[in-house]
């Protein structure tokens, strides 16, 4: 079997990040790839929501967005923006929320809207969509991201979506009473935040990089003193993503 | 009851250039966009834009240079176009104005114009930038008619001490949206998700429904439970089958991979996009002659949803690597 | 035929104040025989509203209350509370609303909760229901009645739905900015309200009765100068109201 | 997923004595009439209930004595019964205590907590004596947990200057539906309107529903634009056919009247009233035998409902005369 490329360590790692039964709120692109593994390995039970209205399919095909048809294959509800964003997560039953972002800073508050100047940047994103509200209303954030040093600088240009804000209890200050970063799993590793400074540090590394060289590519200071190598994913798990989740190859190139 | 039939061209002409409009569907799905072509045909400019995840719906009307104001959340076509290339391009060079929310921030403000509220609480927008930058300052504000007298509000709780945000309402001049059926009294049912077009459309003073397919409203009202959008709340419905291409519809067709490929590498330049409008906007001197253009029957077939799942499994979807 | 009795005198004077097109708020009761009656007359292209979720009805049967599946016949959405008090009445699509009431004050104010002292009431009604907001927020309100003076009051011992308050501009001082009622409609006559004032005079008074038995048995001043006799129902009118809209008697008695 | 289908003992036994709940329906339709007499058997006291407009539902908790205090908009039964008999008596006695709001501010407060906002904004309640007079005083709140601090508080809106209401949240720990479809795994599907139980049900902490039919969740799935209330907030499913009796449910049977007539004429003092309960509450062991009392079959069958309509239009309704 051919080896896991980034892509795939990147989504059994978000996989992983979800325990059976819970409710997981995911965007389009890798979370989708990580939540549609975990549904089809060890968390049948979860529940997946988008906020464009489909609410726990069983999908058989990876949607290109949020919004695709894809996601209402076997769904429990087909519903709309209002009923996802505020009955569900809004009133707090969201438990894992996935975000990807362009710039994600030392305390994971993510930027999606603009590198620059927000009136006249040097490059402009497409916003939040529903980021800065996962953010701050689920149980627990994944954030996932190319690991590049100039993605992950000290403070984002523009906050987007919080997460643990300048650290400590700033998110509580903040009026943010719930929720917060769990992991910003990256291209390098996966790296988490210690509980009460929210300081961020290396819990993995992936196969073939080391803690050094991961922290050389990060742009915040980075405690790499606790990593251990990420572990690899299961011949089945690679199996599962390559011939079940995406055999069309949307977002892994064979 | 009123029949509210009207042809493609008849119900765009409603709309006035600086008019304040927003657009059913979502990134990629059941967007009005054969009006919206129409729109840009008929020269129609200075748009103000209300949107929560917009797709090649917005970034079209952009790229035509009819839009003066965006408020919105977000503008890509999900994996096609990760960001919508003209909204970048016309962001960077200052050519549009925009604000940003958050989608269940513009989802709560359609949401207070449709219930008659001035505001709605709620607790996103704490602690982000989407809080303390605003696209149009106090003073612009001022001498804007159409814009709210503030981005948001910080309140406490009177009842429980914890801060939340007020997000001003949202009341448009139009709300053009693209459903599955409609009645020629107007009554619309949708299929699949929502979106946010139920809320989009009561906080409007005009709604425009294009449709795939118009049914007798006797025929709606067997299973009132599936209809969303009340007769009297819609004052123009178009038989427009094929309506929302290259965008999908759920039980109808799928997104054409293809065409938004297409729609991004146009979007790179004003000279590239001038060249797409010229074809697929300009060009045609109607909807049925779009329809030809983009493939006639065989692209449409190709498209269209298999029943049981509402799209098309057999689609050719890795457009981006073609 | 039998001549018409004082409920069928209500039944089509209220259908009297609905005009073809119009959006309508009826509550249980009169007001429902009054729509039905207006429906199948005058105003085809009503339509019609309750609070319980039915939205444009064309009922076969009298509903014995608004929630009744009878008002479900043929209507164009069955949706609920939250649909039909924010989308359609909150935002002001609603042209006129039918209430009832226990005390119908001076300037039009309706008590439907209290008689007595609130917390010990000497009777006690079942209270606003949705009373309260269609008064509040219609585009003008029509007051179905018994003409008994002690139930015309000076004022209302409890203000449930805000008429026209203390008369004059109070009704905008108090914030709401639209509505009020336009008509009061007895088992004797047809009140309406002067336009700046607000002050209470008799329209019409029912066949049998005379401008002073009406004032008579009304507990607040009104001015009668400017009545004349309410305009007797047409035959078809009745034979509608009997043999159409109510013909199990549920109101009407033969 | 977990199966949650229970007993109707099971499903009583979660609720506790003091606890809050709220009831699905409108004034006579779609009551878990049965969970309601299953709670009065069982000895459950001191209920704080949060209805809009209630009737036979929540007035024969008044009536046995199980109520300690309803926030609320109206208390009837229609034509049966235009002042619920128990609840006049109970309030004119002093026997309950309790507070008025209007059937939308009590929609704004279950949408508020549905919501997971503190408080919804509303234009109703101004100038009325529903701002103006309280059930319980500041001092009342203050040394109830369960209470609201404040009834309401006005506010000027810091967009428009116009003035509103606010109207404090509601979250109870129990809500109690009755429901055409559900699936073993908690997923609901409610005919004809929802009145206010999907706002109720994401308002509470435990959902309990009894049910004239269960049905497998995948087939539920096949039509996902009528299911109204998820799974994962459902906790307990209780598989009760004519479970709402005496009240109506669209499509399947309609309310009785001559058993709501007999309920109207029993609720005149205590002594018939605990006649009414001896026979109807405490006499039948289960359900089964609730429905023998009733007339059985016979009774069943002349209340069911005739398709396509969803009611029965040959029912004898005047029971008020007999």
């Amino acid at each position: 079997m051919r080896a896991a490329s980034t892509t795939e360590l990147m989504a059994v790692a978000a996989a992983r990040e979800i325990a059976d039964g819970e409710i997981v709120f995911a965007g389009t692109g890798l979370p989708m790839l990580g939540a549609m593994l975990a549904q089809r390995t060890h968390a049948p039970n979860m529940t997946l929501l988008f906020e464009a209205g489909a609410i726990d399919p069983r999908m058989l095909h990876l949607p290109m967005s949020v919004g695709d048809s894809r996601t209402l294959v076997g769904v429990a509800q087909a519903a709309g923006l209002f009923e996802v964003f505020n009955y569900i997560l809004q009133s707090g039953r969201v438990e894992v929320g996935f975000l990807g972002g362009a710039q994600i800073d030392r305390y994971g508050n993510i930027n999606s809207t603009a590198v620059g100047d927000y009136h006249h940047p040097d490059v402009r994103f497409p916003g939040s969509g529903g980021s800065a509200d996962v953010a701050t209303l689920s149980g627990r954030t994944v954030i996932m991201a190319p690991h590049e040093r100039r993605r992950l600088p000290e403070r984002v240009d523009y906050l987007t979506s919080p997460g643990w804000l300048e650290g400590g209890e700033s998110r509580v200050r903040a009026g943010i009473l719930t929720g917060g970063p769990s992991a910003l799993v990256t291209t390098m590793g996966v790296i988490r935040y210690r509980e009460a400074s929210h300081e961020p540090y290396l819990d993995s590394f992936h196969p073939g990089t080391t803690p050094e060289a991961v922290r050389e590519e990060t742009g915040f200071p980075l405690d790499i003193s606790d990593s251990t190598e990420t572990l690899a994913p299961a011949p089945e798990e690679l199996e599962i993503l390559r011939r079940v989740v995406d055999p069309e190859g949307i977002f892994i190139k064979p | 009851m009123e029949d509210k039939l009207k042809t493609l061209g008849e119900a765009a002409s409603l709309i006035a250039s600086g008019s304040s409009i927003s657009i059913g569907g979502f990134t990629s799905q059941r967007h009005p966009t054969a009006l919206l072509r129409k729109l840009i045909k008929d020269g129609v400019r200075d748009l103000i834009i209300y949107c929560h995840s917009a797709g090649s719906d917005v970034d079209l009307l952009i790229g035509a240079g009819s839009v003066k104001r965006v408020e919105g959340a977000y503008q890509a076509d999900g994996v096609f176009t990760p960001i919508s290339p003209n909204w970048r391009r016309f962001v960077e060079a200052g050519r549009i104005h925009f604000e940003d929310y958050s989608n269940a921030s513009m989802m709560a403000r359609f949401a207070a114009g449709a219930m008659g509220l001035p505001f709605m609480p709620v607790k996103s927008m704490l602690g982000s930038d989407l809080m303390e930058r605003w696209g149009f300052s106090s003073e612009e504000r001022k001498v804007d008619p159409e814009a709210a007298p503030a981005k948001v509000h910080k309140m406490e709780c009177p009842f429980t001490g914890q801060q939340l945000a007020l997000v001003p309402a949202i009341k448009t001049d139009f709300c053009l949206l693209h459903v599955q059926k409609a009645s020629p009294q107007g009554l619309l049912r949708i299929e699949g998700q929502e979106f946010l077009d139920v809320q989009q459309a009561m906080a409007s003073r005009c709604v425009i429904a294009t449709c795939e397919e118009v049914v007798k409203d006797e025929e709606l009202r067997r299973n009132p439970e599936l209809n969303r959008i009340p007769h009297f709340a819609v004052d123009a419905v178009v038989h427009l089958p094929f309506g929302a291409h290259p965008h999908s519809v759920h039980n109808a067709y799928d997104y054409d991979p293809e065409h938004l490929m297409e729609f991004s590498r146009a979007s790179k330049d004003d000279a590239s996009f001038d060249r797409y409008l010229e074809r697929y906007v300009f060009g045609p001197d109607s909807h049925e002659e779009y329809l030809e253009l983009i493939g006639g029957e065989a692209r449409m077939r190709a498209l269209r949803a298999r029943s049981g799942l509402g799209y098309n499994p057999e689609l050719a979807r890795r457009g981006g690597d073609r």
